[in-house]
């Protein structure tokens, strides 16, 4: 035993002396993710274990993050394979109220103008990679980053996931902050193309929905699924499946699970998994920035074709539609839907417009996962 | 590369568009339906008396109550 | 981009252009156990999962119950290797109560007797593939088919796994739903098989059973069937375990976590696995009649055996038994004890046989799972 | 091999009949057994106090309980 | 059909038939298992899973414990890769309250001294090893059972699984009723180490803990764990990543499903997959005896070393600590407290020292932790 | 191999008392902190408002009251 050699050794295994530049950077990036779900409010569910995942996997020696870690374990249990989406995309299903949309059906063509943003943003990933020398996406990638204005959380993961496993941290990141910072992104643009008597349109008051229209609606959307966009149909099935244990009624039990513990945990395994995606190698790069930025623009062009599209059907339908609620259809479901009734409100007190937002917000949801079995089936 | 994210635009669009405009047309096929023939699928009543319906629940509750019943008679005729 | 391609390309694309005529078969099958599961409360809780399941399964393109898909994923990771039953068995264990058992031994033999349908159904499964050229059953598959007469679903998805993978649809939906119609493929030969007088036997009220003997129980179990078939004691013990933790008192949290989260998240999984085996190259065929047919007359078999040696044990019994209960040995718990409750009643109104038929019915899970060991060491 | 299918049943009921005969035999045996010595296994009250009786509950509580005075105390002091 | 070679066939199917001594003999110590869980209240929660998984790995042919059977899965599926004990940390974390130790930081030091016990019976293992023909522990066996003073069962399950998987058997038995012991081990070694005067010393009251340090708290350790010991994060990332979860107040349906739902199914799984670990062929050793004896040394030791570091930092501190709070720095969460609160009381009735010992108790288990982040890096 | 016990034993106790010394350290270094800084850091009010105030409870709150009035308005126009 020499007291030197111990010390050197000791130094040696400790982390502050292996700290490579990009961990330490990495470090206070997701201390400030966290501080944004904790103090924020910026989707804390997701945010809060992605970003811990994310100090996880940038810790020196440990590689916790790597194929036998804590997180490269539970990644490749749930998110190579697109398990973990799918099962959170069957919670949401199980606590999704399609109510709206099939009280107002037509309001789901503003849920498809907003996917103009996904493939808007692909485009412009590609003349990124085009132009610019640093920075380089292949088509897979392109895709994976368009759908981050699907403002979708579980879509972009599966998605991700199986394009551009690289960029999957980034990706993530960008869907989850946009999405909370849809009231901050969407009510300028939503002023922007609306004129004050649009905004202060009012609707006519919702039908009501008989419950077998509910109980059938999960198959009716399976079935269209099936018949023009198979590719989609997991991403799809699996809402629809939870969406049908919880409108049937005979399943109760299946249903409060599926709405609890089973979400619950999934999401508590996935936000540590996508955050082994943070490690500095593949995160600190100018991909990263450019996915950033053209999440943004994906946010933006998304919230203004839903806008656009609305005022469009304005022009040939009978019963005006306060285009407003086309902001709605990029999904971020509620948070979007939020927005417009809070936007609907400053121009008119009494336009109470969050119901007639819920049907583009969850046609959105549906929107981006079709987009998704689409790039899915074509980059491939 | 860029011409081919063109036609992903157009495929995808055209394709999200379909999908939901079949959609609309089955769900206002559907509303049509269930108002046309609303005499036969009658409502659940508001107070939940549907979940009653359902085979599970009662059964569940009927044998629950049995149980409950042998239980209670087990302990009370304990010596 | 030449708009004739791409549309051409789109159209190749949908579902609809790739449907195999199987496909198209098995979607109205899939709805018709979702209509059973949801409309006539068949065994919801299995046949909604399946049903959905068996629709994924069979949507063209997208290969959902393939290895890489989302089903065949779930399936991998825990039906083929028998996971998923056994810990459902594991939640059943911690749902219940062997008391009436306890405090009437002998009406266990009933549920032995039961088991009868088991193997006539092997026999006659292997007899069909022997006479008839479009039907072949090796001697695993006809075990498989024969459990189904066991009247439990675990068991049955348990052996069919290990035995028959290509058939465990089949025999999944058939145990499944013989389990539902128990109501009316047993009465009538209940009343064929026993005299008004004998439906009227009154029994002596169950004794008290004591809680150190509800303790022990389940060692018990386990014990004589380590000494005597140690090949049933995985399906076996894990209901036993589950039971322990029920009655032991001392692990609250671990029971209610086994008779509820546990129990519903595997049964989602479960359903939705077994499901991807109603794929249509799978399913649509005439074996698949051939399992239906065999199934239905397991259960005929199990209900008559377990009547008849009712009526032969009150022959040397001193306390009469009422036959009826021997219907309840079959398992199908808790459906097959309310069948025999409500033919007693319809003969003696003040003749509540359900604590009485709770006895053998619970023997009965315990008979076909002793069986399927039986069957599972013999034929491998 | 349907000769092979009676030989499964002969040997298969067979073994489900040894095994419940012998479960019958033990539970009457157990019954007996505790039906002789019941003053050495007295049963808990039907009130349940048997669950307070397992150290684990119990300790729980105390924790509980110290833990939420802690708390409060706790917040009580803060300026 | 010959009868008697189908009488000889199943004679020689059955467990009586093949028992091999040794399962003989782990029958009756599975059964003391349980029996001490139930009856005695020695941690039900582990014990009793692993006493009967016990039981179900020492049943012949049936192979349960093997790589193929129903717990051998479950052991590859969350112990040899760690994931399970991780879970469980991550549990334990959204349960731990760590104001007592923010209240009071310099009592820290005693969950570092109580530590040496896991040293010391490291060197012992060795030892004994080394003087023993009939004992043979490498480095990594010795550094597994060391742990076993650290008295924390997932970093004992979790260490023993990388070190020593074929020990983890009896290390975690070990483990856990030396834990349940707790009562009985250590006071006799607190009144030997301590005078009445020291025993009745009152300590100031807890100052109070805002919320915000108890946000902070769980990345503060991080922070210190990456810095010094980056080996020890996967273990203690876990319970600060639960912690987190609880004190932060925005995810509060993660922290319930991480303080029940998944962590009561992950002690269902783990228990079972431990109790594996019971098969006679790897448990019943001269090495098990050795183990068992050693590690009751660890707890002796970790007590006394606790006990006199606070007699120490008496000489130089200015608030007198009771030397009996040192003991609880042997973790045993919450148990050593109680009995540290215990003994307090029999010397003063009025000196409620539960709060001042959860300090202690609590750093323990970071300390235990850090401890086996060191054995992993130095001994794999 | 027992001397590889004792380079352990000092490389051990070593880390651990550094790392919980550290962490001493850092523990108080923030109450200090706190303590010093008290008006710009402040206690949510023991009634749990604070949890009130994280957009998400709220924000879910509302939304499953507009929901529930939704279902209301839903049942109650039924015909
Ligand atoms: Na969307
Ligand atoms: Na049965
Ligand atoms: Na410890």
């Amino acid at each position: 035993m020499n007291f030197e050699t111990i010390g050197l050794e000791l130094w040696q295994s400790t982390g502050l002396a292996n700290f490579s530049p990009g961990q330490a950077v990495m470090m206070p990036i997701c201390l400030l993710l966290l501080y944004l779900g904790i103090r924020r409010g910026f989707e804390p569910l997701l945010l809060i274990p992605i970003g811990f995942g994310g100090l996880l996997a940038n810790i020196p020696i440990a590689d916790i993050g790597g194929p036998d870690g804590f997180l490269g374990i539970i990644y490749n249990m749930g998110i190579s394979n697109g398990l973990f989406p799918l099962l959170i995309f069957l919670g949401v299903g199980a606590m999704t109220d399609f109510g709206p949309l099939l009280a107002h059906p037509k309001t789901a063509l503003l849920g498809a103008a907003a996917q103009f943003g996904i493939f808007t943003t692909l485009i412009g990933a590609l003349t990124l990679s085009d132009k610019l020398d640093f920075i380089d996406f292949d088509l897979g990638d392109a895709a994976a980053i368009g759908i981050i204005g699907g403002a979708d959380g579980p879509t972009a993961i599966f998605l991700a996931g199986k394009l551009a496993p690289d960029l999957l941290g980034a990706i993530a990141i960008a869907a989850y902050s946009y999405m909370a910072l849809v009231p901050i992104i969407q009510p300028p643009i939503m002023r922007l193309l609306t004129t004050q008597a649009e905004r202060e349109i009012k609707m006519v008051q919702l039908r009501p929905v008989k419950k077998i229209e509910l109980i059938l609606f999960p198959l009716t959307v399976l079935a269209a699924c099936i018949i023009l966009v198979p590719d989609a149909t997991p991403l799809v099935g699996a809402v629809m499946f939870g969406n049908l244990l919880k409108e049937c009624g005979a399943v109760d039990r299946l249903a409060k699970a599926a709405q609890n513990e089973l979400i619950n945990i999934v999401t508590i395994l996935l936000g540590l998994a996508v955050g082994s995606k943070l490690a500095a190698d593949k995160f600190l790069s100018a991909e990263t920035l450019g996915i950033l930025f053209l999440g943004l623009i994906a946010f933006a062009i998304g919230t203004a074709s839903g806008v656009l599209l609305a005022k469009l059907m304005n022009l040939v339908s009978r019963d005006p539609i306060n285009p407003l609620i086309g902001a709605a259809g990029v999904s971020a479901v509620p948070m979007a839907a939020r927005v417009v009734n809070k936007v609907g409100l400053e121009n008119n007190p009494q336009n109470f417009l969050l119901m007639h937002a819920m049907g583009p917000n969850v046609a959105g949801v549906l929107g981006s996962a079709v987009a998704a079995g689409v790039l899915l089936a074509l980059t491939r | 590369m860029i011409v081919e994210g063109f036609r992903l635009m157009a495929v995808g669009m055209l394709t999200v568009f379909a999908f939901l405009t079949l959609l609309v047309g089955l769900m206002n096929g559907s509303a049509l339906f269930f108002e046309k023939f609303a005499d036969r699928f009658p409502e659940p009543e508001p107070d939940g008396s549907a979940k009653a319906r359902t085979g599970n629940t009662g059964q569940d509750e009927e044998i629950a109550l049995v149980l409950a019943l042998a239980q209670a008679r087990r302990q009370g005729q304990r010596v």
